[in-house]
């Protein structure tokens, strides 16, 4: 009988260049904070917010030093700083972790809004458990974006539920019970037909080859090359239908703005910020190299769920009377340009989907927070109870109006970079979606605003003529974000050169493996050299 | 140091009005009036820097006159490559030129028009980062820089129109303001994924290639463009957002709806021209739009009372000239009447906009009349913008206006020469209409009495800023105000001589400064000069017939003469052919009925019912379970021998027999 | 088949189809009877009705097994019975009623 | 003969067997009962169990039925119960149950192929004549050994349990006390 | 004269060794059972003859091990003429009910002296039927199975009535005695004719039979594994043979109950997985189909009745039901993978189900009727601690992630994937979802505020130390098969490769 010892003892040695498995410290570092939280005596709450903070600054800091561990050499577009061990040798399942061009910057992000999170919820009630349930939520999340195993993916995309299910049932307004079960329930519903397809695939391998393994390269290689027609459209959709659940893609999106709704701000913060981009993540590192050819074939069909995600989200946004769901069903609109880039199967598409996700985590955190800011102080997320609360609180009311026209996707924040660039990708294959698609510019617009008219301009009431300024813990919370958000609208090239290597290695793949053919653009070089005339 | 050299250094064109506006935004507070001091230096220098780079630029060779200067790779992803480079060439740099010129003085003219605003500084910050954008639009290298700048412009639009958002009439106003612009930019946005695709680029300097692309994609691509200049440019149907946009302070009125932003969709089809120049088609749209547009605005201007909308129609159907000149090809032309426009419109503007100061904050001309005693300058220098845009020889509204009507004959397209002239005709007519209402006539603002009845509050918005009205004798403004407007004056006479229409005496120097492919219409100097003298002709018809109407002003009950010689069509046209009024009811009516269904129907009825209908399902499922759970022994027995038997047709299923 | 002519010799088949209708008969008599001590006695007949299988089935077999099996069932009966008849008295002694239809507490 | 013998106690096992279903008073149910036991030892006899048909007689018959009837008068149930059900339903789909069981079992083993098994895996019943005492003794002690031990639990249980159960409720006082909080609480 | 030929019977030399685990068990009950006779009223025997079953429980755990040392150097083997199989299977099953007992005896303890129903018989019944399980995890002829199975349900009926206090116990034991000897008279019957159709009970014998001859007349055959089907169907609570489950769980005696659910299922798998995959294995194509459709019927039912229930008690009980689903999904796999799943899913089921009672036990209080989930409200406050072992426990059950459950779950359904049942697969994933939705009701209900704060503090919540330990032991266990589950998992591959054929 094998020893617990022999479980964990590495099997093959980790290529990763440094000494140590950097990997690994990322996804338990903030597991082993919430462990120190737990003994911590609950009646030294300060204590426990100590602990959260550092631990989360920490992971962040971890975090930023694997942006610079990252190999940027785009001839490299493999998996790097890899770590491999067995862990349920019965199974095959072994803690297999990576970390490439398209999970770097989830990884990143995730560090980042959790901090912030934490100190926006600084005067949260039983800070104790509250705290906990983060770090391991942090724990997870990374997790979820490291995993290069499927059954380790699937544990961590699994146990996210439960940190999230608890901080939104303990910590939600009026209605969380229903929200939290019901976030539970469909996501869980969702991950069954992941699971099915997860360990369909493998099985199928191990079938022909004799050889189980859930690890990912291995069977994004197999699946590829050897699983075709009926059953490659099968699977597919087993895996879309679970990660269009995370996504959220419509119809299966309900979830989301009573999830939003009730949620704390922390807690909306990180389902926006991080949570939802497990979904588009899938889709690129399981559903479409899988499948590359089915991913082809049923490709219409998820860039009509976007489209009509974006158009549709955007409208019912634009009836909702709480400020809170307003925001959530843009969500569900911005994740639409998402997956519609990641569906055009061009770079620029994809590029654009994976730094919309990356910007919609900025923005939509932002204004989550800004939200959560209003909340402390007025109790509601109704639209009709702010009114003038912009001249009350000049400083709150110039950040929202910063968001959101971050949010709305105008030029010079992150969001048009993205949005711009799936647009451009998915117009090369698919034109008229595109076309449909680009109203949701319009229509960001008008909820928005319309929303910002309705609630914040005017003449203050007497409900909100006396409310008072955000302060600097504020302030500083929602800063970094907005910051952030402006310096990679204007300089996005250091975000986009890490992710083109595993771009296009991915389009390379896919058309290696299915009658796809990225489509190619007249190359009248982009510019003429400086000074030369016309 | 070359001139090329200097010319790498056009970032600092928009790069100084982009300090100042980081500067007062993060130090507004602090630095308190003396923001829009700092403002306007910057802004000045802006200019001086324009200029250099004007006269760097005139220093090269005529065929070399194009400098992109060095910058950084903006957005990269495989074969799509956006830099941030700045593009100085005639166009640009006439662009730059009359946008920081023209800003810095209204900057000036701010500084005492915002005096002892509550959001003085904030409001520099805001001037500030329009004219960064702005100049950003005009350097631009590429479709997308430009888009920056133009989406940058209509940023600071929404945040300037709806400055006084306590106000909410001015917020909706720039709410509306914005998400009209916003159609055009789809337009515009899907204009450059289609460039992309058929060029590979969006860079200009590539602009060359797309003569070689076929008609459809050509006309498409001009067409998408239009549609976004339609947005900024408030073209039929989306000139809505112009006239609420007045919501917004004086200034911004002058700068941004007058003078600049909403010429940049001017700007942006010349600077596209060549697919003008390839489509067969496009370039009629463009025009007829443009002309149609401008006899439309110019016949609703006839009505207005407030002083600002009459302006701000007015702009819209000069705007129309310009799209008119842009669609028959005449593309200097249209860049030619955009410069002199800037003037004489800004002068206009920042004229009511003295008057209203001097009124205190009244807009309504009825309440008006002899001014021109009160504010002796700014009467005089309005007087000029009046004949400046009435098109009189020899101010610079003749000139600019005069060679567009000519190349709309040139055109054979001799319907469109006429809506123009008829559209001079009434430029004519309402402007004159103006200035004898506010400047001439009995003093109307001395007895209000008389002329309660029958004068509409027009401007509830108004009195919650000002107060009720009658704050005692008009006065002129600090020199602060009046100062641009003389200098303003002065170039709505002189300005039209940068581009007179003699070729052989090469007297068009704007025109072969621009250099841009003239359409090649035969034009007769003789014919020409007909066509002008007509064009002044209905000028002055239109001015004689205006004064012979309104030399008294008002009636004594308060009617307007024009009003009652149109009867019925006065209310159409005070509504704006109710083209506004049907959009807003479309939208209060079907659209929002549609989304509700949306929202309430499908999402919460439809979608999250279905939802709760599986759960409600298995909900129902264990009801029924659990009546069958009696509690009985011989039910639950009775269960048993049922399985029993289930199985045992099972099996009887699979045995041989 | 069961041959309804009188037959001349008694085959297995005739012990095993009277053991099948006794087990039925004990499984519909615990079904419709409600008085707990005859439901235990239809158990016994079903438990009599295997025994009589066995039985038939050694000696068809000729194999001691069958009737071996038969003590076995005999020692679980036994236990049966003195355990199950305890239980009964032990309710007997709360409800005053060895209807198997009054013990209904759990239920749904 | 053999089959006037098989047919009467055929006959005597199945009207007991009804009679046990059918008697309303538990005592006729407990004699019925007894009369199916001693027609099934005398098929036992026929088929060569002497030694199983004694057992049956003396376990079943006498001691089994005893204690029934033990039981009934003890608990002085011995009396006529009304045949109304109150739930006809169960009669009635017990019924059908039943024949359906009956025919599927009957149909199944079809006919007289019921016997297909391997004859004599543990050895023959050895000497008819003699009773198959000492053959079934020595299955018993070898092939059973372990069986055989096992009942030994089988009847530790039985003892321990049907004392523990008979045993009086140690603690009345408190029992009428937690009777409505303990007993009647029916779960929702 | 008849006498004269009588031949004295050498009757077969017992291989004791084979069986030591049992006897230890059983000799530990005799010994409580004559303690309790000699000395009358001591209190002190309660405590004494808890400590004997444990040590029996050790004692059996040491045969055990050694069984599996030698089964593990020398293969398996069959003892006591057939009886009895000697391999690996037997020795894992033994030792999840060792695990099991040793939890329910922990529990019991402080439950009998909170209930007032110190006996020693208890004890004994409880080993008896421990013993029941070892014999039947062993048994290797359908004889033995049958005694077994006796064994083990007739001191579960005892124990089922044994709060002679509350009318519901003694109805549970009612219930449960005439259905369960129901269901073993239909039991015996199939043995019966099974014993026909082969000319043994010996299950190698079967196989061997089966692997020989070709029936042309199958009918017996077919009809009897049917009628075994029943009886087994019936003590692992699979749908629908399941009515029993929910009362009698809610109304037995908590540790019972917990005992019931952990260890029974085992016993009762390990003899299904012997017949069916061992015997009958030939036959699969005959009765997977059957067991598949056992499978989904338990699953379904099992979760969705439970989704309306509001007693905690009878939420459990039938949640048990769809976990004997999800059991059955890897028993009608067929194959080795299908078989070491359904092994590891019992033993994670056996931990998380006793914590999950031991809980409810805890917070029943003196008289063991607080199940509604309205005394569930406010724990999480009252009590943190336990309401976050329930938690754990509860999530378990659902298959949450780095937990036993999660893992048991990845087994059976990669088990049924491996055979291509996609869609039972599925099916099993679905009805965890409504399965979560049931247990989050319960958590639901522990993190909201109480409706009256003296709810839970009268009379409090006393944790005594036999219950602790087991709760450690328990939450251990969970965590340990979730996160390092390969220990487990090998050993449960390794018994099914040890399997007496």
């Amino acid at each position: 009988m094998p020893s617990l010892l022999a479980e964990l003892t590495p099997v093959a040695s980790t290529s990763s260049k440094l000494g140590y498995p950097l990997l690994t410290f990322l996804v338990f570092l903030p597991a082993i904070g919430a462990f120190v939280a737990m003994i911590v005596p609950a009646r030294r709450p300060e204590l426990t917010r100590a602990v959260g903070y550092v631990t989360s600054m920490a992971t962040f800091g971890m975090a930023l030093f694997l942006l610079t561990q990252f190999d940027t050499n785009p001839l490299k577009p493999g998996y790097q700083l890899l770590e491999d061990h067995s862990w349920i040798g019965a199974l095959g399942v072994r803690w297999t972790l990576g970390v490439d061009g398209i999970s770097l910057f989830m990884v990143a992000l995730s560090a980042l809004l959790f901090p912030i999170a934490l100190l926006a919820s600084a005067h949260i009630s039983k800070p104790k458990s509250f705290t906990i349930w983060m770090l391991l939520l942090e724990s997870a999340m990374i997790g979820v974006f490291l995993a290069l195993d499927a059954v380790v993916f699937f544990i961590f995309f699994e146990f996210v539920l439960v940190p999230m299910y608890f901080l939104i049932a303990g910590w939600g307004h009026d209605n969380r019970r229903y929200a939290a079960m019901k976030f539970f329930l469909f996501t869980m519903a969702g991950s069954a037909f992941l699971f099915a397809g997860i360990l369909s695939v493998a099985f199928m391998r191990q079938h022909s080859t004799h050889v189980l393994t859930f690890d990912v390269r291995t069977l994004t290689d197999w699946g590829a090359a050897h699983i075709h027609g009926g059953t490659a459209k099968v699977l597919f959709l087993a895996f879309a239908v679970g990660f269009a659940v995370k996504v959220p893609l419509f119809p299966l999106h309900t979830w989301l703005p009573d999830a939003h709704t009730d949620a704390p701000t922390a807690g909306s913060v990180v389902l926006a910020g991080a949570m939802l981009k497990i979904g588009a993540y899938g889709f690129l590192r399981f559903a479409i190299p899988f499948f590359p050819q089915a991913a082809v074939d049923l490709a219409p069909l998820l860039l009509v769920l976007a489209v009509v995600g974006i158009t549709y989200g955007a409208i019912v946004a634009a009836m909702q009377p709480n400020l809170k769901r307003i925001i959530a069903y843009s969500s569900v609109a911005h994740l639409g340009f998402v997956v519609l880039g990641v569906f055009a199967l061009t770079n620029q598409g994809i590029s654009g989907g994976l730094f919309t996700m990356l910007s919609h985590g900025l923005t939509t955190g932002a204004l989550f927070l800004l939200v959560g800011m209003l909340y402390d102080r007025r109790h509601t997320y109704e639209l009709s109870d702010f009114r003038g609360i912009w001249k009350a609180a000049p400083v709150f009311g110039g950040l929202f109006v910063a968001a959101t026209f971050a949010s709305i996707g105008l030029p010079g924040f992150s969001g048009f970079v993205g949005e711009f660039l799936s647009l451009l990708g998915a117009f090369l294959t698919s034109r008229w979606y595109v076309v449909v698609a680009s109203t949701g510019v319009i229509l960001a617009a008008v909820y928005l605003l319309w929303a910002v008219q309705r609630a914040f301009t005017g003449e203050p009431d007497d409900a909100n003529r006396a409310t008072p300024d955000i302060g600097g813990r504020e302030i500083v919370t929602v800063l970094p974000l907005l910051g952030l958000s402006l310096f990679l609208g204007f300089y996005p090239k250091p975000v986009l050169d890490r992710l083109q290597p595993s771009v296009e290695a991915l389009i390379h793949h896919v058309e290696q493996n299915s009658n796809y053919k990225a489509p190619t653009v007249p190359t009248s070089g982009p510019v003429a050299a400086p000074g030369t005339g016309k | 140091m070359s001139a090329r050299n200097l010319l790498d250094l056009a970032w600092v064109i928009p790069a100084l009005p982009a300090l100042g506006a980081v500067v007062l935004l993060v130090f507004g507070k602090r630095i308190g009036e003396r923001a829009g001091w700092l403002a306007t230096a910057l802004m000045t220098l802006s200019f001086v820097a324009s200029v250099i780079a004007f006269f760097a630029l005139r220093s090269l060779s005529p065929d070399a006159r194009s400098n992109v200067s060095q910058g950084f790779t903006w957005i990269q992803a495989g074969t799509f490559r956006a830099d941030f480079r700045f593009l100085v060439d005639p166009l640009s740099s006439t662009m730059t030129l009359f946008v920081t010129g023209v800003g810095s003085l209204i900057h000036l003219y701010a500084i005492g028009y915002m005096h002892g605003d509550a959001r003085f500084s904030r409001f520099f910050a805001y001037l500030n980062l329009f004219a960064a954008s702005m100049l950003v639009l005009v350097l631009g290298s590429s479709f997308l820089l430009t888009f920056l700048g133009w989406e940058g412009v209509g940023l600071c639009s929404y945040l300037l129109i709806s400055f006084w958002f306590e106000r909410n009439s001015a917020a909706v106003a720039g709410k509306k303001a914005f998400i009209t612009n916003r159609v055009g930019d789809f337009g515009f946005m899907i204009a450059m994924f289609l460039i992309f695709q058929k060029l590979g680029t969006l860079d200009y300097s590539a602009l060359g290639s797309a003569a070689k692309l076929p008609q459809p994609a050509v006309t498409a691509i001009a067409l998408l463009l239009f549609l976004g200049a339609m947005g900024k440019s408030a073209q039929l149907p989306l000139h809505i957002w112009l006239p609420d946009a007045m919501e917004g302070p004086t200034p911004v009125s002058a700068l941004i709806h007058a003078a600049t932003m909403v010429t940049a969709g001017v700007f942006l089809l010349v600077r596209a021209h060549v697919f003008f120049d390839v489509s067969n088609h496009a370039g009629t749209v463009v025009a007829w739009v443009g002309a149609i547009t401008a006899l439309f605005a110019a016949t609703v201007a006839l009505v207005q009372n407030d002083i600002k909308r009459v302006l701000a129609y007015s702009t819209i159907s000069q705007l129309g000239y310009m799209f008119l000149a842009v669609g028959v090809g005449a593309y200097s032309a249209a860049i030619f009447h955009m410069v002199t426009h800037a003037f004489f419109k800004a002068l206009l503007f920042l004229g009511a906009g003295a008057v209203i100061h001097g009124m205190h904050d009244e807009q309504d001309m009825r309440r008006m009349g002899g001014l021109r005693k009160y504010m002796p300058i700014t009467a005089g220098t309005f007087i000029f913008g009046w004949l400046a845009i009435a098109g009189i020889f020899p101010f610079a509204g003749f000139w600019s206006k005069d060679e567009i009507l000519a190349k709309a004959w040139f055109s054979h397209d001799y319907a469109l020469w006429v809506v123009g002239v008829s559209g001079a005709l009434i430029t004519a007519f309402y402007m004159t209409r103006q200035v004898w209402l506010v400047f001439y006539g009995p003093e109307r603002w001395r007895d209000d009495a008389a002329l309660v009845q029958g004068i509409g509050d027009a401007h509830e918005g108004d009195e919650a800023l000002a107060g009720a009205h009658g704050g005692g004798v008009p006065h002129e403004s600090p020199w602060t105000m009046y100062l641009p407007l003389v200098a303003l004056a002065a170039l709505s006479l002189f300005g039209g001589f940068i581009d007179l229409p003699f070729t052989n005496a090469k007297l068009n120097v704007l025109d072969r400064w621009l250099d841009l492919p003239e359409s090649h219409l035969a034009s007769s100097f003789g014919l020409g000069l007909l066509l002008s003298t007509v064009a002044v002709a209905v000028g002055v018809i239109g001015i004689y017939l205006g004064v012979r109407l309104y030399r008294d002003g008002l009636r004594r009950d308060g009617t307007d003469p024009g009003v009652e010689r149109l009867g019925g069509f006065a209310g159409v046209l005070q509504n704006a052919y109710y083209l506004d009024l049907g959009l807003a009811r479309l939208v209060s009516g079907p659209v929002t009925a549609f989304a509700r269904f949306l929202s309430d129907g499908v999402d919460r009825a439809g979608i999250d019912g279905a939802v709760n209908g599986i759960a409600a399902g298995a909900r129902a499922g264990g009801g029924t379970l659990r009546r069958i759970q009696t509690g009985l022994v011989r039910n639950y027995a009775l269960g048993i021998a049922l399985g029993t038997v289930l199985l045992l047709l099972y099996v009887a299923t699979r045995m041989t027999f | 088949m069961i041959a309804l002519a009188y037959p001349d010799h008694i085959t297995a088949t005739y012990y095993l189809v009277l053991a099948a209708i006794l087990f039925t008969i004990g499984a519909v008599g615990l079904l419709v009877r409600k008085n707990t001590l005859v439901m235990f006695m239809c158990i016994e007949l079903m438990l009599n009705a295997a025994n009589l299988t066995f039985v038939s089935f050694a000696n068809a077999l000729n194999d001691i097994s069958g009737q071996v099996i038969v003590f076995f069932t005999l020692v679980v009966a036994a236990a049966e019975v003195a355990v199950g008849l305890a239980i009964i008295i032990a309710i007997f002694r709360r409800r005053q009623s060895v209807s198997a239809d009054d013990v209904d507490l759990l239920k749904g | 003969m053999e089959a006037i013998v098989f047919f009467v106690c055929a006959a005597a096992v199945i009207i007991g067997a009804l009679g046990v279903i059918a008697g309303r008073n538990p005592v006729h149910s407990a004699l019925f009962l007894l009369l199916t036991l001693v027609s099934i030892a005398v098929l036992y006899l026929q088929q060569h169990a002497a030694l199983v048909a004694a057992i049956q007689i003396v376990v079943y018959a006498s001691a089994i039925v005893v204690l029934f009837l033990f039981v009934i008068t003890l608990l002085g149930v011995d009396k006529e119960e009304a045949r109304d059900d109150a739930h006809p339903v169960q009669r009635v789909a017990a019924v059908v149950l039943g024949v359906l069981v009956l025919t599927g079992i009957l149909v199944l083993v079809h006919g007289n192929r019921w016997v297909t098994g391997s004859r004599s895996a543990r050895g023959g019943l050895g000497p008819a004549e003699s009773g198959n005492v000492q053959t079934l003794a020595k299955s018993l002690f070898t092939d059973f050994v372990w069986a055989f031990e096992m009942t030994a639990v089988l009847l530790v249980i039985a003892v321990v349990g049907s004392v523990v159960l008979a045993r009086r409720s140690g603690h009345r006082a408190e029992v009428t006390a937690a009777e409505p909080a303990a007993g009647e609480r029916t779960p929702a | 004269m008849i006498g004269a030929d009588i031949t004295p019977i050498a009757h077969a030399p017992v291989d004791w060794y084979a069986v030591a685990p049992e006897i230890a068990l059983f000799a530990a009950a005799i010994v409580i059972v004559i303690l309790r006779s000699v000395v009358r009223h001591d209190p002190k025997v309660h405590e004494a003859s808890m400590l004997i079953a444990i040590g029996g429980v050790a004692a059996s755990a040491v045969f055990t091990g050694i069984q599996w040392a030698f089964v593990h150097s020398n293969g398996p083997y069959q003892a006591l003429s057939g009886l009895v199989a000697v391999d690996g299977f037997a020795v894992f099953v033994k030792s999840v009910i060792l695990g099991a007992t040793l939890l329910a005896l922990l529990l019991s303890g402080g439950y009998l002296r909170r209930e007032h129903l110190e006996s020693p018989e208890y004890f004994a019944l409880m080993l008896c039927s421990a013993t029941g399980m070892m014999l039947m995890a062993s048994a290797n002829d359908l004889v033995t199975i049958f005694l077994s199975l006796e064994i083990l349900s007739i001191a579960l009926y005892v124990l089922a009535a044994f709060d002679r206090r509350r009318l519901s116990s003694q109805e549970a034991g009612l219930k449960y005695f005439l259905l369960g000897s129901f269901s073993s008279a239909v039991f015996l019957y199939g043995i019966a004719l099974v014993y026909g159709a082969t000319g043994t009970t010996n299950l190698s014998g079967i196989a061997r039979f089966l692997a020989k001859v070709v029936l042309l007349h199958d009918g017996v055959l077919f009809v009897g594994f049917a009628l075994l089907l029943v009886g087994l169907g019936f003590k692992v609570a699979a749908a629908p043979f399941h009515m029993w489950t929910p009362d009698v769980y809610q109304g037995a005696p908590t540790p019972v109950t917990a005992f019931m659910a952990a260890a029974t299922k085992a016993a009762a798998f390990a003899a299904l997985l012997r017949i069916f995959v061992g015997a009958f294995r030939l036959y699969e194509v005959d009765w997977r189909p059957a067991v598949f459709g056992l499978a989904v019927l338990s699953l379904l039912v099992g979760s969705i009745a439970a989704v309306v229930q509001t007693d905690v008690k009878r939420m459990l009980a039938y949640q048990s039901i769809s976990h004997a689903g999800y059991v059955l999904i890897g028993v009608q796999a067929a194959t080795d993978k299908g078989t070491s799943a359904a092994l590891f899913y019992v033993c994670a089921y056996a931990v998380m189900a006793t914590g999950a009672f031991a809980i409810v036990m805890l917070v029943a209080r003196r008289g063991d009727d607080r199940h509604a989930l309205t005394d569930y409200r406010g724990l999480a406050s009252a009590r943190p601690v336990l309401a976050g072992l329930l938690t754990l426990f509860l999530l378990a059950q659902a298959g949450v992630p780095l937990t036993g459950g999660f893992v048991a779950k990845l087994s059976v359904f990669s088990a049924a994937i491996d055979v291509g049942q996609y869609w039972l697969a599925l099916v099993g994933m679905l009805a965890a979802v409504i399965g979560a939705f049931v247990y989050l009701r319960i958590v639901l209900a522990m993190y909201a505020p109480p409706d009256d704060e003296t709810a839970l503090a009268d009379p409090r919540i006393a944790v005594d130390a036999g219950t602790g330990v087991a709760l450690t032991i328990a939450a251990g266990a969970v965590v340990f098969l979730g996160v390092v589950p390969g220990i487990m998992l090998d050993f449960a591959h390794a018994a099914t490769q040890l399997l007496a054929r």
